[in-house]
């Protein structure tokens, strides 16, 4: 394990969940949270799990982003805080 | 001091993820916007699945597949040599389940704003206190 | 069969929850014979095993095959026996109650909601019978799901309240998982004798004190315990009848069923009980649930908000008696999941009668109902009784173990708040019931009808069968109360506690 | 409310630090969580189910019952999404937009109104643009692929990362593509909602379908090595393709779950517009 790249990963992951609840745009919010599940699954194919990083890769930063937006494009962007 | 900075160091993961956790729970807590509050939710599922994953963790281990060569010749497998699968099950299995918890908290939000034309929590509450 | 009958318990109602949603494609009268059925296996199979349990002591099903600390097994004993029955039987006598109101509320969703109610029943089904902690997990999550997306089926301000209630069952679910992922770091385990054969040599260690704390906490989301209970009012008044009164008598109990199992099977009641001293801050919590669960019912100009506040207040009962930290107490703890449930689900199927034929449930609109549905309210007047805990009836049972728990603990305060919590319930079911006999119906000041009823409108038979055999049991556990006492919760509180 | 929230944050997350310290340390192979219960599985997997990737192993066999609920709970998010939002209407409410293939002129039609029966006229959603060549044939190409690697990873969860749930998720994702590239009614053309709700249900009965075979041949719930008899091999290899079974199931019922909910969410449960 090279901890230097895990360490930068874990950084970026803290930055994006800080980014995803506080930008004022849902979309953001949406493609932030994306960035931020994809941040998750490098970390944990680093740790070995392969099988939860695949299924984060394909849930996380697919399926669930792709639902994040599509409720966002149904409903609205504006978000107060 | 350096006891304390050993500690620190020898178990960031853990830190990472109560950070991580925190940051979910105050969004859930303090936030307004109804899908803000599910981004917040999922953040911290997330962070209760890093933490799992790291306790599956193993020094000096690979990946939780066993070598098998198609010879017929089998492997000696030491314990030591591979990562706890344990852990990495129930992770996938509470995947599912954050996954499934999002697309019913966005359905309900999704009717919530058909009826009420915001996400807003503090406007809806406004909007049922005036009928 | 009898072998197998942990495992069809849950099996028989997951794949007919299954094969009704399917079905609901194709015919929909079909989905509540097959919901019918199959909750009639789960209560047969599930006295079945209550009897097996009661001859044999406890049951253990390797599911898989596997032996337990690899594979997962279920652990049947008394007093998760019970547990199952009661959950069956309430499910099974609600469904039958229910077909009417659920044709009337959601006319064109009632194949997806049979299936939704089903999952349901199952997931509370295996949660009481499972004995590894993460399955206990994914079953919270189904029947999680399932209730939010039935109760989310009412009107006006359901969904929102459904969305909180969703926000605050993740988090006490998230807790639940993170406190099984600390145990499992600690003893490498995840299943519940596993577990607490390993931790004896560990119960000074701060990670297995903040797994208790934090599973606790988890669970006491869940309930609806005092300082976590906002969600819990909203989130039942505004749900359809069906859902709510299958969803208001279970699932708190069920969840306060894991709560005593986390104290008797994981943690011990030694560790629980002795090493720590919490018992103490948490009978005076329950004495604030009570309190408060009293108070704000008082407040309260809806029959259906009201019992809700009142479930509020019995779960302070359950917690309290459970950690009065003594067999009377404990006693009293369990023999109220059973009564309480009983007399919950009394309490909402009157409600969910009226909200069949008045399309309202305030006091407003009870005005005169003696006259018009005389039957329901007769079950109404039976589950004020069993709540205010009038002799017969059961609730006076449970409430003696518990006040004769508070006082051997010394706990003058929690024996105070269920006096106190009996005299309120006088004042509210008086005031409920003075409204329905005495004031006459008034047709005049506008139920928009502008025709005059009938002077006996009663809710159809199958509604009313169920309730009538609901309120004759709350009387007939309340006269068995000693045998269910000596012969099978005897046996479901270990012998360390005394 | 923002101090509240801040301090039921900071408190769980003190509570949670406290309990951190006297943990082992990380990635320590003589963890309580790596020696106890994780050596059996690593060990005695391969002769005990003859499956090499040992968290498929474990996933649909050691812990087989999980995983079933697993599946069971994503099929209730997809109930709960169906009954939540899904409105049955008859007659489409509102203004709607044709496009007249020939010229490409767009027609609006009122409500209540009807367009006379043609083939020359498609329906197209409010936020119609020109369909996008580049988007249009790189879907065309890469759908196929999709479908193909999601195949290939659920037959070899065995041997390599993946199974039954990642695969499906994949399989999921390759008809919402088409969705998000073409629009909802040409994906819905392609798997009808009424198909896709009964084979959600499809997928998990064919899990629990195993386990109650299994209970029929008279051993225990899931217990694979009862489907000896029927598959005529030895009980150790009955394992290994009773995980392929539930796999298989597992994929059905996640994709098409994946699918059902996305169809729900991205048209308010109307099927008509999509994203």
């Amino acid at each position: 394990m090279i901890w230097q790249l895990d360490l930068a990963i874990l950084t970026l992951v803290v930055m994006a969940g800080i980014g995803a609840i506080t930008v004022k745009d849902l979309l953001g919010a949406a493609i932030m949270f994306g960035a931020y599940s994809f941040m998750m699954c490098l970390l944990w194919s680093i740790m070995g799990a392969v099988d939860v990083s695949f299924t984060e890769a394909s849930v996380g930063a697919g399926v669930s982003t792709v639902f994040f937006v599509a409720a966002v494009f149904r409903t609205t962007r504006r978000t107060k805080d | 001091m350096g006891d304390l900075i050993q500690i620190v160091v020898a178990k960031y993961n853990y830190w990472i993820y109560i950070t991580l956790m925190m940051i979910g729970l105050y969004a859930m807590i303090v936030k307004n916007n109804l899908v803000k509050k599910i981004v917040g939710m999922n953040i911290f599922q997330t962070a209760i699945i890093l933490f799992y994953v790291s306790t599956g963790a193993k020094r000096g281990a690979t990946i939780p597949i066993l070598e098998h060569g198609h010879d017929g010749h089998a492997h000696v497998i030491h314990a030591a040599d591979y990562i706890n699968p344990l852990p990495h099950v129930l992770m996938l299995t509470a995947i599912v389940v954050s996954v499934a918890t999002l697309g019913v908290a966005l359905a309900l939000a999704i009717r919530i704003y058909n009826r009420h034309n915001t996400l807003e929590e503090d406007e809806i509450l406004a909007q049922i206190r005036e009928k | 069969m009898s072998q197998q009958y942990p495992a069809l318990l849950v099996i028989v109602p997951l794949l007919s929850a299954l094969v009704i949603s399917a079905a609901g494609w194709i015919n929909k009268r079909l989905c509540f014979p097959i919901a019918v059925a199959a909750l009639g296996v789960a209560a047969y199979s599930s006295i079945g095993l209550l009897l097996r349990v009661m001859e044999e002591g406890a049951i253990v099903y390797r599911l898989g095959g596997w032996d337990p600390p690899m594979g997962i097994a279920y652990y049947v004993d008394h007093l998760n026996g019970l547990v199952l029955a009661v959950v069956s039987v309430v499910a099974f006598l609600n469904l039958i109650a229910s077909k009417k109101s659920i044709e009337q509320e959601l006319p064109d969703k009632t194949a997806p909601f049979y299936a939704l109610y089903v999952l349901q029943v199952t997931g509370l089904l295996g949660i009481v019978a499972t004995g590894d902690a993460f399955n206990l997990y994914v079953l919270l999550e189904i029947t999680a799901l399932s209730g939010y997306a039935m109760l989310a089926m009412g009107k006006d301000r359901a969904q929102l309240s459904t969305l909180n209630y969703l926000y605050m069952g993740t988090i006490g679910a998230c807790f639940y998982l993170l406190g099984v992922g600390y145990l499992y770091i600690v003893t490498g385990s995840l299943n519940m004798v596993d577990i607490a054969n390993i931790l004896p040599p560990l119960y000074e260690s701060k990670a297995v004190l903040g797994a208790f704390i934090i599973c606790l906490v988890g669970v006491w989301v869940k309930m609806a315990f005092f300082p976590l209970h906002a969600w819990l009012p909203n989130a039942y008044t505004h749900g359809p009848s069906a859902a709510s009164s299958l969803i208001a008598p279970l699932v708190t109990k069920v969840m306060i069923y894991v709560m005593i199992r986390l104290i008797f099977t994981v943690f011990t009641p030694e560790f629980a009980f002795n090493i720590l001293a919490v018992s103490k801050p948490i009978v005076w919590l329950a004495v604030a649930a009570i309190f408060m669960g009293a108070i704000l019912a008082l407040a309260e100009r809806n029959l259906k908000k009201m019992l809700t506040y009142i479930i509020v207040a019995e779960v302070g009962y359950m917690v309290g008696g459970a950690w009065l930290g003594n067999r009377a107490g404990m006693t009293g703890a369990i023999l109220h999941i059973v009564n309480d449930a009983l007399m919950t689900l009394c309490a909402f199927l009157v409600v969910s009668n009226i909200a069949y034929k008045l399309k309202g449930y305030a006091f407003d609109d009870l005005k005169g109902l003696v006259r018009k549905m005389p039957f329901t309210m007769g079950a109404l007047v039976i589950a004020a009784l069993s709540i205010i805990g009038v002799p017969p009836t059961c609730g006076f049972f449970s409430k003696w173990f518990l006040i004769s728990g508070a006082i051997q603990a010394g706990q003058y305060a929690f024996m105070v708040a269920l006096l106190f919590s009996s005299l309120v319930n006088v004042v509210l079911f008086f005031r409920v019931i003075e409204i329905c006999f005495y004031e006459p119906f008034s047709n005049d000041h506008g139920h928009g009808h502008g025709h005059h009823p009938e002077p006996m409108a009663e809710a159809p038979l199958t509604m009313l069968v169920p309730l009538f055999i609901v309120a004759a049991g709350l009387i007939l556990v309340g006269l068995y109360t000693g045998d269910i006492v000596n012969n099978i919760i005897e046996f479901a509180i270990p012998k360390s506690i005394v | 409310m923002k101090i509240l929230g801040l301090i039921i944050a900071l408190s769980t997350g003190v509570l949670l630090i406290c309990a951190t310290v006297d943990f082992p340390g990380w990635a320590d192979p003589a963890s309580p969580a790596s020696t106890h219960l994780s050596p059996h599985f690593i060990e005695k997997t391969m002769e005990e189910t003859s499956v090499p990737n040992i968290v498929t192993a474990v996933l649909a066999d050691y812990r087989g019952y999980d995983t079933m609920y697993e599946t069971a709970v994503i099929f209730t998010a997809g109930l709960a999404c169906f009954i939540l939002l899904r409105i049955f209407v008859r007659e489409e409410p509102g203004d709607r937009l044709y496009r007249h293939v020939l010229t490409g002129v767009t027609v609006r039609v009122k409500e209540g109104a009807k367009l006379p029966p043609s083939e020359d006229f498609e329906r197209i959603d409010a936020t119609w643009t020109p369909p996008d060549l580049i988007i249009k044939t790189i879907c065309r190409f890469l759908i196929p692929f999709i479908q193909l690697f999601a195949l290939y990873v659920i037959a070899h969860g065995h041997h390599s990362p993946g199974g039954g749930f990642q695969g499906g998720v994949i399989l999921g994702a390759s008809i919402i593509l088409l969705a998000i590239s073409q629009d909802l009614r040409t994906s819905v053309r392609r798997l009808r909602e009424k198909l896709d709700a009964v084979l959600c249900a499809v997928g998990v009965i064919i899990y629990a379908g195993t386990g109650a075979l299994c209970l029929l041949l008279g051993l225990n719930f899931l217990d694979y090595s009862a489907l000896a008899s029927v598959l005529h091999c030895d009980p150790v290899t009955a394992r290994s393709h009773g995980i392929l079974i539930v796999e298989i199931g597992v994929g059905i019922a996640v994709m098409c779950t994946m699918i059902w909910i996305y169809n729900n969410v991205s048209s308010t449960g109307k099927y008509d517009e999509g994203l």
